[in-house]
This record gives C-alpha cells, structure tokens and sequence, in this order.
C-alpha cells in the first residue's frame, strides 16, 4: 500500500547530504556565489562522500541507485545552495539522455571520462530552450547555461537525443541565479555530433528523470526558503510579539508550508514510479509543473515575510528567491511540462486514473 | 516509500465504482432535483441492509486482535480516505444517507464502555432494518469554536438533564441515538464537555427542523433542541470512571487526526468527479485541441493529485499513530479549496450548460463548497497548522 | 482629468434604484426566486421608476441615458437580487444588438412593441453559447436562457445581429441561478429570421454593452455578498471575539473588498468609453473578465465566512455564490472575453496604452 | 465620472517618456550590471541640474497661491500617480536616485516653520549642483511597526541630542540634511515621536554603509548611525510651538494618504515595463498566436489597469483631501502584488534567457519585490484596512 517514508537505507544518504549541505554549502552561499564555484576543499569532500555517481550503475563505479534517492538528495542539496548542486554533480540531468538512450555504451564512452576530469560539466539542453540547427552538425546558440564550463552537451530534441564536445564556445553570463554553477551562453560553430540516439519511450523516461532533477532542486530551495522565513518570522517582533504570532502572517506561513509539502509529494510519487519502471512521464511533468508553481509562491514570499529585510543580501532569501525563478525556466518551463501532462490527461482513459491509485498494484 | 494499492483494495473499489454508478449517483441527481433527502423507507436502503451494509465494525464483546499483525501497522485510515473518495466521487450526499453508526462509530469504539458498546452499537450488527446513529457537536452559536458550546449537562440524581440546541446533524431525525456533546460548565471550555447517548423518542429530545441547504440535499441535515431532556447516567459516553483520571483521552485525541483528512478526501472525490464530467463534455464538444481546454484540466488533475497525496500521508500518520495534526489540517485545506476550485472551472467549461442546472457539474458545484465548512473551515485549519507551526497563541 | 463620482444627476437614479432594491427585492429574494418571478405589484413599482427604458433614446420616449447609467444600476439592482433585475428589464442587453446595429428603426419595429406587454422579454442569444443552424431561418437549440418566456429573441454571431420571434418553443429547467428571472431551454424549428444586420463596428460595440450590463449585475451581486458576509462577520463571535476581528479572517475579507473595488472600476472605466463613443472593446472584455474572476473569489467566500450558516438557504449567501457562477457564463464566458481583450493586446502598438492614459484627451 | 488625461499631462508623460527611454533605462540598466548606486558625480545628474530638474516645489517665503483655484480641485496627487508610474516605467531606481529633496519635501512643506523651509529647501530652489536630503524613520529593528522606533531625542540644554540607527535610507550618504525621526520616549509610541533635520557632517551621524540589495540598484539604500549626535533646538520640524497643541497634525494625517498609492504607481510602472517588453518578446519569437502567451498577456494587463485606477482613486480621493486610508492601502497591497506576478510571468516568458540574467525583464522582476516591502508590506496594509473596514483591533 502506502508509505511515505524513504527507508533506512536511502535515510542515511539523505542524512550525509543534509549535513553536508547545511555544514559547508549553506554558510558559504555567498561566498560561491561570488566566486561562480564551490571551494575546491568542499569538492574534494563531496567527492569523498560519493554522491556524484549515484545513479550510475554499479557496473560502472556508481552506487546505482534510481531516481528517488536522487530528488531526496537533490532535495538537501538545494537546500544548501542549489547553484552548488548543480556545480557539484558533473553529469547533472544529461546523465538521463545518455543512460536512457544510448545505455551502458553511451556512459562508458561519454559520461565516465568526465568524472575523472575535476571540475568538469555535462550539460543537458533541451531543444525548445535554444535556437539551434542541427543535421550532422551542430550550430547556433544556447542562450543560458548554468555552467562556466561544457565539457559535454547532450542536446535532447523530441525522441531524439545528440551528443556533443567540440566546437563549442562560452562567453560568461552574470545568471539571474544559481551563480555558484555558473551562467553562459553557448555558441556552437558547426560542432560534430558524436552520437545521435532516438527511442521515444526512453526519450520520455529521460525527460521524466530530468525533470525531477531540476524539481527537486526547486522543492529544496522552497524547503529552505519557507524555513528560513519561518525562522526569522519567530524571532523578530512586531506590536508586541513575533510577527509569526501574527495570525494574518502565520496563515500565509502556512500556505507556503502547504504548497512545499504538495509539490514534494507529487515529487516522491513520481520518483518512485521512475524507479517501478511503469508510466512516469505525465507524473513528472506534473511534479515538475507543482514545483514552479509553488516556488513563485514561496519564493517571493519567503523575502516578503522579511521585509526590507528580504530586499537585502545580507539575507539569503532574496538569493532564493531568484533561484526559485531561474530552475523553473529550463526543459520549456512550467508550459512544456503543462502541455505534456495535459496531452496525457487528454488522451487517458475515463474515470482519470489519478495515477496511483490504479497505477502499478 | 511506496504509492500503490493492493489487489483486495482495488477490487474493493471497483465494486464501490460499479455500485456508485449503477445506484448512488442517479439516487444523489434524483434527490437534487427533488429538493429532498432521500426518505427513510427508501428501496435503496432496504436493499443496502440486505446485502450486507450499514453495519458496525464492532465484532461484538469478544477479544480483538491486535491491532496491525504480520502484515505491519494498519493502514485502516490510508484504507478509509480511498473508499471515502471513491464514494464521495459517486454521489457525497447518499453517502452520508446511507444507513449506519455513521460518524460517532469512532467515538464510541474508542471511550465507550463494553455495556455501551453492546446496547448502541449491538443493534447494528445485523441490523433488521435500515438504522442510522449521528453525533451532535455543532450550535446555531458555535461553529467552529467547539470549546464554546452551550448545550448544558446538568446532574440530577442518578441521571442527567440536558438542555440546548444544536444543528447541521446528520441525519438526526431518523436516529435511533443522537450522541450528544454537551458541557458541565460553559466556562471551563472542552475540559467541561461530555458526550451523551441520547435515544431518539426521549422526552424532551424534539422540534427536528430538516434545514435547507445549497447542496448535498440526499442526506438530512437537521437541527433540534433539548428541553429538560433526562436520560440515565449509563448513557455517559465512557461512564463516570472515565473522568476520574483528567484529560487522558484528550492529550491522545491531540497527537492525531483522521476526520479531516476524511473530509479532505471526499472534496478530492467530488473534485475528481467534476474533472471527470469536464473532461467528457471537452470531448464531446471538440475543445480538446483547445490550450485553454487543456492547461485547465491539467490543473485540475495536477491539483487533485497532490491533495490526494496530502489526505493519504495524513491518514498513513494516523494510522501509524504518529503526530499528524499539522499534516490533517493541511490536507483539509488544500483539498476543499481545490475542489471549489475545480468544480468551478468545470462550470466555465460547461458555459450556459452549466447554468441551465440539471449537470451534474453544477450539482457538484454547490455540492463541495460544504467541504470548505464542516470539521473546521480553511480559516480554522489554518489557525490550527499555525499552532503547531509556529505556536500561535490561541488568543 | 479624473473623477471617480457618478455627479448628482446619475446620484440620483442610483439611488433611486439602490432604495427600490433594498426595499423591495432584497427582503423578498427567495420569494422571486421560488415562484420564478418578481411579484406583480414591485414590477408596477419599477414600472413606474421609468427604468425600463433607461438606455432607449428619447425620441422612443426612454431616458436617453448612457451605459455608465445603466451599470450603476445594475449593480443596485443586482445587489438586491440580479435575477429580478433581469426578469423586470423587458429589454435586457438585446436591446444593443438592436440599437448598435439595426438603429432606432429596429427599436421602432422590435423594441417597443415588448413595452406595451406586460412581462415580455427580449433575449439576446450569443451563437457561441447555442447550438444553431442559421440561413434563412433558425434552428437548433439554446441551452439556456434566464427567462420563462422569449417575446423577441436577438442572436448575434460575429458582426451580425439577427432578430427572429416566431417558431420558438421553450422548456422550463431549474437553472443554477438567477430563478426569479424565469429558466428556459428554447428550441428553434425554421424560425424566421425577421431581420438580420451586418456591421463590424457596431457589433463590437453591442457585444461591448452586453458584456457591460452582465458585468454589473456581477459587481452588483458580489458586492452585497460581500457585504452582507462582513456584516455576519461583525456579529458573529468566536474565541471570545467577532470573527471578523481575527486577522486571518480579516484579511479576506480585505481582498474580498479589492476584488469587488478593482472590478467595479474597471466597469466604470469601459463604460464612460462607451458614453464617450471611443473604442471600449477591449475595455469592456476586460472589465467582464475580472468581474467573473472577482466573483469566482467572493461569492464562494462570502458563503465561507458564514461557515456552516452559508450553506444554508436561510441565509443568502449561497444564492450569491450561485448567481455570480451562472452570470459568469453568458456570452462565451471569461474565456471569449479573455480571447477578444488578448487579441486587442496583440494588435495594440507599443508601448501598450494601458488604455485610459493614451486614450481620449 | 471621467477618465482622461489633459493635454498638458499627456506632453509631459511624452516628455517623460522620451527622456526615460534616452537617459533612464540606459543608466539604469548599467547601474545594475554593475551592482552599485549612480555616482554622485554621474555626468546625467549634472545634466538634470542644468536643465533645472532637482528643485524644490517650494516657492520661496512668498504668499503661495490658493490651492485649486478656478479649475477645481488640485489633481496635484493624480498627476504624481501618472508621472511617477511613468518615471518607474523606464527606471525606478533612477527615479529614486534623481537629485532634490525627495521624500521629506512634504513633511517639511506641511510642517516646516518658514526659516526651516529657507534653510533646508532654500538651497534647492536654484541648485547649483545636485544635492540630495531624505527621510529617516526605519530602523534595523522596526519595519513595519512605526511606534516602535528606538532612535532617541535627548533635550540637552537649547539643543537636542540623538542616538540610534537607521536602515534602508534612500540617497543617505549624499544628503545635506537627514530628516531623522525619533522619540523622546520609546514606551509613548507615535505620540513621542519627532523629525529633526540632521545636516551632513554633523559630529555623530556615521557609520554610513550601502547596503546590498536584490535590485534597485541605481540608488543607495543606506544604513547609518547617530551616536551623541548634537543637533540645535532649531531643528526640530516645525518647531516646539507645534508639540504644545498635541497631535493636530497626527491625526489630519491619518484621513488620506498619498504615499502608499505613489509606492503602488511605481509597482504598476514597473508591470508595465515588464508587460511591454514580454509582448515584445512574444512577438518576436512568434509566441502571440500561443492561447496561452495571449492569455498571459491578458491577464497582466487587465491587472495593471485594474491596479492603476486603484492608485488613481485613491489619488484623487487625496486630493480632494477625502478619507481614502482604505483606498490607499488598497492600492497599494494589490499593485505591489500585481507587479510581481507580471514580471514573474515575464520570466516565465523568456525562458532560459530570463535566467541570463542581462534582460530588462529580469532586472524589472528584481526591482519590483521592493514595492511591497516599502511603506508597509502587503500584510500592514492589510491590518491598516481591516482596522478601517472591521474594525481590528491593534491586538
């Protein structure tokens, strides 16, 4: 039947990056922000602790473990800082394309070398966020990427997805958000496709996984946003008492808290349909779709409750709240992910199965 | 973590599915056309009785087993909120019509004494005839604020006289018992109040007024009064002992809750409803292919979905006994306020079709507004979330 | 420059109208809504106001007022009962139809007729909102109108106007709402079309007046639902003190007020552009989209801050939530007035004039 | 009832408009990519200076003509409304960063005694380069709630002594004078509350830091403090005559209010910005036959006007010195929420290269979030309506 809780097992990953990411990531939020990376001594730590294969398969070095432990993990992370997330996890979503279509073989030729290469990024790019051309080259422009760096581009176009290294050029960005991964523009000149892979089934699970990456990130820095908010809202004091004790205040603390849970929720399901192997994909764009939604509530609230003082970068909530903005615009944003849980809803059979309940039994 | 359901639970369901369409969903239309609950000698319940429903989940005065065996914890909430949904999804209202303990079922299993138990629930174990039972808390004066009762217990010898008026009760005027709650001193707030077997037919137990209401008409909701209304001392729900030790059912009551994620997912069930009907009127009238169609049913799928998620981690808690105050009333909140929301853009979908009044769209419409009001209003969830959040002084 | 007054003479219609509600329709409400009309000694009293023919030039012997006349009545009249409002104007907004498009002529001919006979109505049918096979003659059917009787029917369908009167059946149905002004499903079998008017210009700025008029009765409604739910508010204790002073509940009732302000300026606005003949299209497709989103929020909530009293019909509160609902659909609904005010957007050269700024001098 | 705009007005706002678009948004834009305030000695301030922008509206010890002479009521509010959400178009923190008296120019023209106006204004009726003052009432440790200021007036012979800390000052470090309210008694609330002029270079005001901001970068936000601060009787705003009738002024304050809808003008500004730049956008990529770009525009139009004539109401209810606290903050709460959602959506529009971080668009979604911060966040403007329309207690 049910169960919401993760289990021993992933418990203890999630508990080591919980505390790694409140212990080194959220202290120096500003500090990595500023330098557009993660202090080289907080690399090699998180390096240590093995997280960055976690879902490669065992075969290949990883822990090999699915999509659940990833948005829990993804979850702390953000938390801490999700630009330091995303400047920590060298494959990042690109992983989904390259394992979903081109398999073991794909990961073995493209995905393995760059562990071992310190520093360096694979970066997913979905079609509708670019303007480029593509036969058997690549040219055009990515117009963001959150990254100083592309060691590799996996370019994914409805069920296709390609692979791409050379010919391509950065020029540094300053980034809405998510400085500490860094921000570019991509330029690609004629860039050789190096793999082209297409399977729509695998394309879809690719987009799912990829999707609840990024929603993860999103659910953890609302998380942090909503709580850090909470906290601040206990201890200032206004006509006489914390405002928290404001009940007008303390409805929208609720709220927030309420859209958090909801769109984590959606998250876990989704998740956890990834790593049964059943439908996932309508599952995920709707988590996807709930996790931007909540966070332009979140977000801004969370300065809001702070007042001026949210305004100001001596508080992380202005930060957070402009991470919220910037991860819901990857994959074509809150729309793609609308029109594709929409198209799902459309074509599904009558009564609508709210997906678990006669999902998998 | 896990999120599916169980072949003897799917089943379940799908006899819940098959019987909703066949029976309770054109009975809840008839009802709302008619403007009136469904009558007591009505065919429908006779043949509930005799297929085997309306009855208690009391085994009777033999040793239970213990509770959550080989298979781990219950999940008899979990099990409650999908039934629940399903049910409400086919009609709310003839739900709650159907015959039974109904609502105070929980009470009296878990205060009432083995005497108690034997006289108010025996009854319906094999019930002859269609029985129902309800539980009075709300007053015209006190909604919400349930500390504020008024309806007075006033000792008397070796009974009790009570006196008051309450309203919005379940099916009250074809109980066979009203559990009534009621209080020693209005001043002392809940510590003063104690539930109350009051058998219909009592002296003093009358002036039954069926109130009408914008929705959810198949089932009466009525109001009554008692004047000098005597009853024994043995219809003190728990008996007199129970007291002696202060607050020991309270304190538990406080860690848990199921009724609001009940309520929660009876919004989600006539929400689902309402997606269900949009949908097909959609696709029969070629809007499909509309973006606005579509971004509008994803919503309503999207916000179904992640209110289901919130009743049935509230209920998991419940049913693992684990705090889930904060998780319940949430649940509450977010799903009636959905359902509004959904049933709401249904109309929109259905344009001037939805104002002729006969869709039952429109019948849901005026329908789930009620799940926003009974067991606490979003407003009163709110206030209890932000107690536990962040210590809202209650005044 | 700016005034936000209506000026004495409007004043005093208004208020005129504002005691004939109060008094006469407000207390009887649900008598006119269970006998599906209004009592024939109050249609004698409005008879005798001369508010019928507010709007009918008074060449035709009307009033000769303008459309900002005709909202502020509305909303009294509304905000006493808007199916009564609708079952004493024997014209409705069919009357624009005729005036824009056919002129004083059509009124001569189609109008006037009706106001010799007591208790007709004229409807206006919008093609989108019916089901219609239209050439020479009419056939089909129209799912509802608020009417237990149709004297004149007037169907518009794009820049045309089409008058038809005979060859109509109708069937009486519940309806959502608005009961005292009668209910119908009308059935057309080879209705002659009696005459039939093409101009775009004038059409928009029938369809403009409609939407006007429907707004109205909106505001009207959701402004005495708001009203009478505070008043409850103030009355009502709970925790030692009137439910409206605890400030969660307050602050709804705050954004229930903006709701029913910003509405109702936004009609007052689009109105004055109709009287001052410049373009109010768009302007009037605007107004009618925030009121049916205004009434969405309000009339629901009204009944939610009486909590279980709200449901119930011995108060109104639940026949305001109804009303706003059924309001909100006519004429394609929020959707085809959202489409038509997107469009004048997409059109509008840049900057965009926020209307009123750029808009007559 | 009318809405139109004279002829004047409108050339003005064209003025407006083509200086805004030439000098504003450019200086504006580069101000924000380098993360700090227009320089004091920014060529484009001397060039406003020369073209006689930054001066005072005081018009000397003269006799001032009667307001609203043959035209009617002064719309002298209205217009600010109009100029100032056209000034936010194009650059708010320009705006903000313009030379002259800003924000304690009123106060010190309804409060001023005549040698304080030829003092502190005097200076800025003919400037001979720019010069700023400002305003001074938040604190580190009071936002919102106005009584409970800490920043202390201490009598010490003829003259006054201050101490304490000020935050947020807009212009702070480059004003001549500082108008610094303070309280001669902490516990007495607004009553005990005073304004001293507090000139540049006065031993004691100190400690100036720019604080870092999420955008609004164009212009200072300062915080600084006041330690012994020995300031002379004569600068006390409006003199001691003023205090000896008590709270005359206090409560004519509180019938209109003309701040909180300039704060909501300069929200519907910036939504307007980001509004014309997303249809822009749209355009350009091809995205306006997209129902649901169409939709999205829609919406943020119809809020921004709707959020206008909010402003201007409560505009106009000010200047015919009308009650309008309810209007005010009205305005206010919406407008300020409005600009958010529509610059939000803006964002939402430009995809990845919103998250650039190098588009107006993104800037405008920064900027925008002060709005409803200043002067009462959206909550205290809740509680001030409430206070009106229900009656809320103030606890």
């Amino acid at each position: 039947m049910f169960d919401f809780e993760a289990g021993d097992d992933l418990d203890l990953i999630v508990e080591t990056a919980k505390s790694f990411a409140q212990e080194e990531l959220l202290p120096r939020l500003r500090e990595h922000e500023a330098a557009r990376s993660v202090d080289p001594a907080i690399r090699a730590t998180f390096g240590e602790m093995g997280l960055a294969g976690l879902e490669l398969p065992e075969s290949l070095g990883g822990a090999g473990l699915g999509a659940l432990a990833r948005v829990l993990v993804n979850e702390e992370l953000a938390a801490g800082d999700p630009g330091a997330a995303l400047a920590l996890d060298p494959l990042g979503p690109a992983l989904y394309a390259l394992a979903e279509l081109g398999g073991e073989e794909a990961l073995r030729t493209f995905a393995l070398p760059l562990l071992d290469l310190d520093g360096a990024r694979a970066l997913l790019v979905c079609d509708a966020d670019a303007d480029l051309e593509i036969g058997e080259e690549v040219s055009g422009r990515v117009p963001w990427v959150p990254s100083d760096r592309a060691d590799l581009l996996v370019i994914t176009r409805g069920d296709e997805a390609l692979v791409v290294r050379d010919g391509i050029q950065g020029s540094e960005l300053r980034g809405s958000g998510l400085r500490a991964a860094g921000a570019s523009e991509l330029v690609l000149d004629a860039a050789p496709v190096l793999a082209r892979y297409c399977d729509p089934q695998a394309a879809g699970r690719a987009r799912a996984r990829a999707r609840l990456y990024t929603a993860a990130l999103l659910v953890g820095t609302m998380r942090q946003a909503a709580s850090a908010s909470l906290e601040y809202a206990l201890d200032r004091e206004a006509f006489g008492r914390p405002i928290a004790h404001h009940q007008g205040l303390s409805f929208l603390i609720t709220d927030m808290r309420a859209a958090v849970d909801g769109a984590r929720l959606l998250l876990h399901e989704a998740a956890w349909r990834v790593d049964q192997g059943i439908a996932c994909e309508a599952a995920a764009a709707t988590a996807f779709a709930e996790a931007v939604e909540a966070s332009t509530l979140v977000g801004p609230n969370g300065v809001q409750i702070l007042g001026g003082h949210g305004f100001m970068q001596d508080y992380p909530l202005e930060k957070h709240m402009r991470e919220c903005r910037a991860l819901g615009l990857v994959q074509g944003g809150i729309d793609a992910a609308r029109e594709d849980a929409g198209q799902a809803l459309c074509a599904a059979p009558s009564p609508f199965p709210l997906s678990h309940v006669e999902g998998a039994g | 973590m896990k999120f599916e359901i169980d072949k003897a639970t799917r089943d379940r369901l799908e006899m819940i599915r098959e019987r909703g369409r066949a029976e309770a969903r054109p009975i809840g239309l008839e009802a709302d056309r008619l403007g009136r609950p469904i009558p007591v000698d009505d065919p429908y319940f006779a043949k509930l009785i005799e297929r085997g429903e309306g009855r208690t989940r009391w085994s009777g005065p033999a040793p239970k087993e213990p509770k959550g065996g080989a298979g781990g914890p219950s999940q008899v909430t979990v099990m409650s909120l999908l039934f629940v949904e399903e049910l409400a999804y086919w009609d709310r209202g003839v739900m709650v019509a159907t015959p039974g303990v109904g609502l105070p079922e929980g009470n009296v299993l878990a205060m009432g004494t083995e005497e108690q138990k034997e006289r108010f629930l025996g009854p319906f174990r094999e019930p002859d005839r269609p029985r129902w039972a309800c539980f009075a808390m709300t007053e015209p004066g006190a909604g919400s604020d349930a500390a504020a009762i008024q309806t007075s217990a006033r000792r008397d010898g070796e009974g009790w006289v009570l006196n008051g008026a309450k309203c919005f009760i379940g099916n009250a005027s074809r109980s066979d018992w009203i559990l009534v709650q009621a209080t020693l001193d209005p001043s002392k707030g809940r510590a003063a109040q104690r539930a109350f077997f009051v058998e219909q037919g009592t002296p003093g137990l009358g002036g039954f007024r069926i109130e009408k209401k914008m929705g959810l008409k198949a089932y009466e909701s009525t109001s009554f009064t008692l004047q000098d209304c005597r009853i024994p001392a043995s219809n003190l729900l728990g008996g007199e002992e129970r007291y002696e030790k202060p607050s020991g059912f309270k304190s538990a009551m406080r860690v848990f809750n199921a009724g609001r994620p009940i309520v929660a997912a009876n919004a989600v069930g006539i929400g689902r409803a309402a997606l269900d009907e949009a949908r097909e009127f959609a696709r029969e009238h070629g809007l499909l292919g509309d973006a606005r169609t579509r971004d509008r049913l994803e919503r309503a799928a999207r916000k179904l979905k992640m209110a289901r998620l919130l009743c049935l981690r509230a209920g998991w808690l419940a049913d693992r006994q684990k705090p889930n105050i904060v998780e319940a009333s949430m649940s509450k909140a977010v799903a009636a306020e959905i359902g509004q929301e959904v049933t709401s853009l249904g109309m929109e979908l259905l344009g001037t079709v939805g104002a002729r009044g006969d869709h039952l769209i429109e019948k849901l419409y005026r329908d789930v507004k009620a799940m926003d009001l009974v067991e606490g209003t979003g407003q009163i969830q709110r206030v209890i979330m932000a107690r536990k959040l962040v210590g809202l002084p209650r005044d």
